[in-house]
């Protein structure tokens, strides 16, 4: 084990997985010399080369779009997207291209990609550069979709996803990539997809978050602690596929949910995992599944922005509602 | 090599610029540029392809009216353009990839073409590509196959393999950012791809002079740093001429190139399309003046390597080729309801798993 | 009253609102000479114009960024996407632009923008036509997103958006262009957004769903109805605002409610709308919230769409499992 | 009117491509070419406000240093690049939508450059442009604004109301689709609108060579039907000149034109960025010594037109300016955070009020 932050756990990893397959190619804005504007890929193309570590032009559906055909070609691309909110100009390369190959051909042509984005608020970014949008990329039947919240699970979820025979989309929490630091396994490490992780165990209420916001709900359920309540957190962090036997088996005994995002409200994945545990665990239901979320806004200017983003205050809110409803 | 070049009107006639391009055989089958060297046989493989793919249409199209097809794209007047592109390839190294109006050069590229008819019929076997991996499914999305090429080809590059991609697209998709993008990547990587844009003139109803005020398609390769040619897309040898260049190039690490075949398009978008709505009677009629396979065949003639039995035993051919592929198509049986879930993944995943059980359990049960 | 199919009430919809206000400006693919493929703006160029209906290159973010433009100038743009599939060519030029420019300016920049494409599938299209991918437009605050499913409301709600001061996108059933045909308004006629209607009152359960799929839910009401079982079905019909107090309302009265979406399941806003009721009607529940929904895979080749496609029977099947829960 | 066409190295002077440039200042302050006919006064300004321009940066980057600023682009080397095309433009009836380095432009087009300050400081006052409407937001998503500079432009020929359209992006910003469809559309709609490309060498940390192929931006103009021009772009008379030609025939119904100033960024990408990593010493040096300001500085003086005097009154002037924006920038009140919630809609909609109340609600019980 190593103490790690995020974003050192992800340059390993990825520094790893080129030495251990010279397939493995990396692509993005400023991920050479610069070595990624957060750093993820310092150093790599130094020693990998510039054939390997590519910088490329400003141009997001090119990048997404020649890693189809690099795939194509025999190699594994790893295309970094510098913001996530940039990967919109390259959207239709992503659920209608990268995501369908294999079922466009009856399975002919298989697409072992990875993208990476950083994501989500908190560090004053300008606009544009904050916004959790992951939601928009979990509707892609043929596109997984993780979210880490640790660089533990950062490591054992790229490199899952970097070895994995289909597309991955790997969200990285832009404001964990250095304040997020813990153990990281040394050695090979698979975090395999659709296995929730329990951040804490709890028996009185259920939170579900994954990335920045698993943080944030840790500090609530401390707060709730100080009040008698035992919070469970679930680091969902494989979003598609979804975990529905740990929701389920999970809500089936505390009885109650806070599901909570940074995106906004409405149509945000949460709305997925609330609508799926009041599917699953019907019976079990004592109280309504709170969803804790931005508002329905676009992410606010930086002045704002705690205001905007979920914070413990507002879990531990929805928390005491579930308990006393 | 010397090349003559002619000025020619623009495809669609109307506000018709000068576009210098490349043409080898008039119009009227006469020759005005040198022609590339090509075996007799094969020049006559290549007139027999491009009157194979007049009779796709015909026999498509009415196979569609019949409801045995799906939406089908005619690519009538566009012969030369496929067949010029595609014979100055080599299928047993180079890559395809086509956009949707490319059949015949995906049946050159081993595509059984029983199979592209289940594809436009929306039977899932139609939609396996041949294994060895050289040709890429059709693209319906305009221009989003472009970035594909580019990086087929640079992947090609850096695994120090041979081969070389050519990808063909219309005058549409020209317009598209994934167009700019996948071409100026294609630039400054240096990948062995070439470009062809058919401009057939029409981007479904709307004609090239209301899509852009440039004047040709081939201008735009300067913008990237690579070469940019026009060529009579009507002029087989041309077209073959430029491709067989490009290629020659891509292979010795020049990079790519950009062609466009300025073509014709001499029938309806798809049968979805009603043509006659907005294509001037006075453009039709041009553009079946200049028809690519009556000059070459005109001009295969004139140099004695055509005639009267040639084209009969072309026909037969072409009759057996289309009499296979029909009862081949015949006969695959309907796709099983439950391929549905097949390929979407490595793995089912659980929840499509349950989707899958589910939709099992109620066909039992509704009978 | 005028009996009408959708594309005409569409057509004439335009037309009246070009010739009530000059500033309406129409543009898209082939929406000139040809009409539109659907044929939505037949004659309109004829009779406005072709500085008023614009045939556009095949540009779709180009489309969508010159309407921001065109209504920064003054203008009313209507422009036409010829399929929601592709209306990802241009994705970022929608809820990263359009949707907040307002927000953006801090109110000194309004887009009076109208997007329609047609949408879903049942009509034998070829790949990438078919998606009913209504989730990615709903999850961009400053935008609204309304799907009638007939053509009487195909005209309220279209001209209403056509004269929301804000950005609309209006979603079209392709299959219902010609089949569905209903009694249309004549003259002034305004849907109002964030309003559900209630296609078909009944006490037992409540089906809730918008635009093709409305009428398959009334098949299987009807189907239930021979069962003895009592279905109310909602047409949701303005998906962004929420019609939240008719869901609420509606299922406190039933207890049971089915949620019916053409999308693949996971991440669809049926999700949205059954984790709404899931929280708003928590109390009244007397069984899980079904989601009857395509299924996670890109909509399949023509020769199966019938089967992927929810049916009468998938969700009468759904109503039966609620009521006998 | 002659101009002096000279060969200069690409800005990144590796793998210097020659490309031919419209200049009429050489770096050392000579005149070569013939200067645009711009009152004593005027020119004056123009130095003055690139004189500005390199002091927001110096200010701002204190400010960000201190904390009291968010990120901030400097635009130090850029200078002409905004001045010269400013300057040629008339803000009381022309139109212009930034990106986000032109701040200078912005303050010229009566944007308080308090505001401007606010709204890097994440300040929603900062958000307002100015009631005049002829200024539209910065644009943080490279390119996308160029669509909106088309619309808008099309949108005033269409309504015959008067008014060029000015947008500036970077040399990155070139290579997205956004760039090629919205040049593409102005071309087709002949759109009075003048597209700037400030190449400044640098997309973050690459340099065009590894950006593309092509020599030069301007070359492609030529793909959409209207001219393209090099000038260099820390010649502010030729960058007017070229700007001024473009406006004229924009305004007469000529259309759009592309302009690429090939200019120099002589800071880092923004305060969050470090050059060091990237940017090789003698190019900076090279591009030190192509000073925009000096150059300006040297011809004006060599022509009388600048001293000692003027410069101190420049200086004077600027620090008006400056500790003017200051301080309306400190007397600001912070923003009141139910702001959030005002702006999305004309109408606030039934969830988003509610979100709203429990947020008040929220804080009022909390504190
Ligand atoms: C991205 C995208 N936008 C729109 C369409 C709808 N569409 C199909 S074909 C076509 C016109 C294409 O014209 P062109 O590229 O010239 O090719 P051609 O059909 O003439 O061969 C359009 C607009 C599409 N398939 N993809
Ligand atoms: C669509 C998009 N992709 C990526 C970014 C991140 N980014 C911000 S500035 C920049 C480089 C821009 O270079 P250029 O266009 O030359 O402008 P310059 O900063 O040099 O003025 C990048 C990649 C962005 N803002 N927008
Ligand atoms: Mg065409
Ligand atoms: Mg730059």
């Amino acid at each position: 084990m190593t103490v790690k932050n995020m974003v050192e756990a992800i340059r390993d990893t990825l520094e790893s997985e080129m030495e251990r397959d010279d397939r493995v190619i990396l692509l993005g804005e400023d991920v050479g010399k610069s070595g990624g504007v957060f750093r993820a890929t310092d150093k790599l193309q130094e020693r990998f080369g510039a054939d390997r570590v590519v910088d490329m032009p400003v141009s997001e559906a090119g990048i997404i779009g020649t890693s189809i055909g690099l795939a194509g070609s025999g190699l594994i691309p790893i295309a970094e997207i510098q913001f996530l909110g940039f990967t919109q100009q390259g959207f239709h390369q992503l659920g209608n291209q990268l995501a369908r190959m294999r079922y466009r051909t009856s399975g002919s042509l298989t697409m072992p990609v990875t993208i990476r984005a950083p994501y989500g608020g908190g560090v004053r970014t300008p606009e544009l550069h904050s916004d959790a949008f992951e939601a928009l990329f979990a509707h892609s039947p043929g596109m997984k979709l993780v979210a880490p919240a640790t660089a533990a699970d950062a490591k054992g979820m790229l490199t899952q996803a970097i070895r994995d025979p289909d597309p991955v989309f790997v969200l990285e929490p832009l404001r964990g990539y250095r304040l997020v630091r813990d153990e990281v396994p040394d050695g090979e490490h698979l975090v395999p997809f659709g296995k929730a992780r329990i951040a804490r165990p709890g028996t009185d209420v259920t939170v579900v978050g994954w990335s920045a916001m698993v943080q944030v709900a840790l500090q609530a359920a401390e707060l709730a602690a100080a009040d008698g309540i035992d919070v469970e957190v679930i680091d969902l962090r494989s979003l598609v596929p979804l975990d529905v036997d740990t929701l389920r088996e999970a809500v089936s005994q505390t009885g109650r949910a806070v599901v909570v995002q940074e995106a906004p409200f409405t149509g945000g994945f949460g709305s997925e995992v609330a609508a799926t545990i009041a599917e699953e665990a019907f019976p079990y239901l004592e109280a309504p599944i709170a969803r804790v979320a931005g508002f329905d806004l676009p992410f606010p200017m930086p002045m704002l922005e705690d205001h905007y983003i979920p914070d413990a205050q507002r879990i531990l809110r929805a928390i005491r509602a579930a308990v006393d409803y | 090599m010397t090349k003559a070049k002619t000025k020619a009107a623009a495809p669609t006639g109307e506000h018709a610029a000068e576009v210098s391009q490349l043409r080898i055989l008039d119009p009227d089958g006469t020759l005005i540029g040198e022609p590339p060297k090509i075996e007799e046989e094969r020049l006559g493989e290549m007139l027999r392809l491009m009157m194979l793919g007049r009779r796709f249409d015909q026999k498509a199209i009415a196979l569609q009216r019949r409801g045995k097809l799906g939406t089908y794209p005619p690519m009538s007047g566009q012969e030369a353009a496929s067949v010029g592109s595609a014979f100055a390839m080599d299928p047993t190294i180079d890559h395809f990839v086509p956009s949707y109006r490319e059949q015949l050069i995906m049946v050159h590229w081993g595509l059984p073409f029983s199979r592209y008819l289940l594809q436009r019929m929306g039977h899932p076997a139609g939609s396996v590509i041949p294994d060895h991996g050289r040709l890429w499914p059709q693209q319906v999305a305009l221009a989003a196959h472009l970035p594909h090429a580019v990086g087929l080809a640079w992947g090609l590059k850096l695994q120090d393999r041979e081969g070389v991609v050519m990808t063909h697209f219309g005058d549409g998709a020209s317009n598209e950012g994934d167009f700019h993008e996948a071409l100026n990547i294609a630039g400054v990587r240096k990948a062995p791809v070439i470009f062809i844009c058919q401009n057939n003139g029409w981007a479904i109803s709307i004609p090239w002079e209301r899509q852009s005020a440039a004047a040709s398609v081939a201008d735009r390769a300067a913008g990237y740093g690579f070469p940019g040619v026009a060529v009579d897309g009507n002029d087989v040898l041309a077209v073959y001429t430029a491709t067989a260049d490009a290629r020659a190039r891509a292979a010795a690490g020049g990079g790519p190139t950009l062609i466009e075949a300025r073509t014709t398009r001499l029938g309806a978008h798809s049968t979805a399309d009603d043509p006659t709505r907005y294509v001037p009677p006075e453009w039709l009629e041009d553009a079946t003046r200049r028809d690519p396979i009556a000059r070459f065949r005109t001009w295969l003639t004139s140099q004695n390597m055509w005639d009267d039995d040639r084209e009969k035993a072309a026909e037969q051919w072409c009759d057996d080729f289309m009499e296979q592929a029909i009862q081949e198509y015949d006969d695959t049986p309907k796709p099983d309801p439950e391929q549905l879930f097949d390929h979407l993944l490595a793995e089912r995943g659980t929840r499509l798993q349950r989707q899958r059980d589910d939709f099992v359990a109620n066909r039992e049960t509704d009978g």
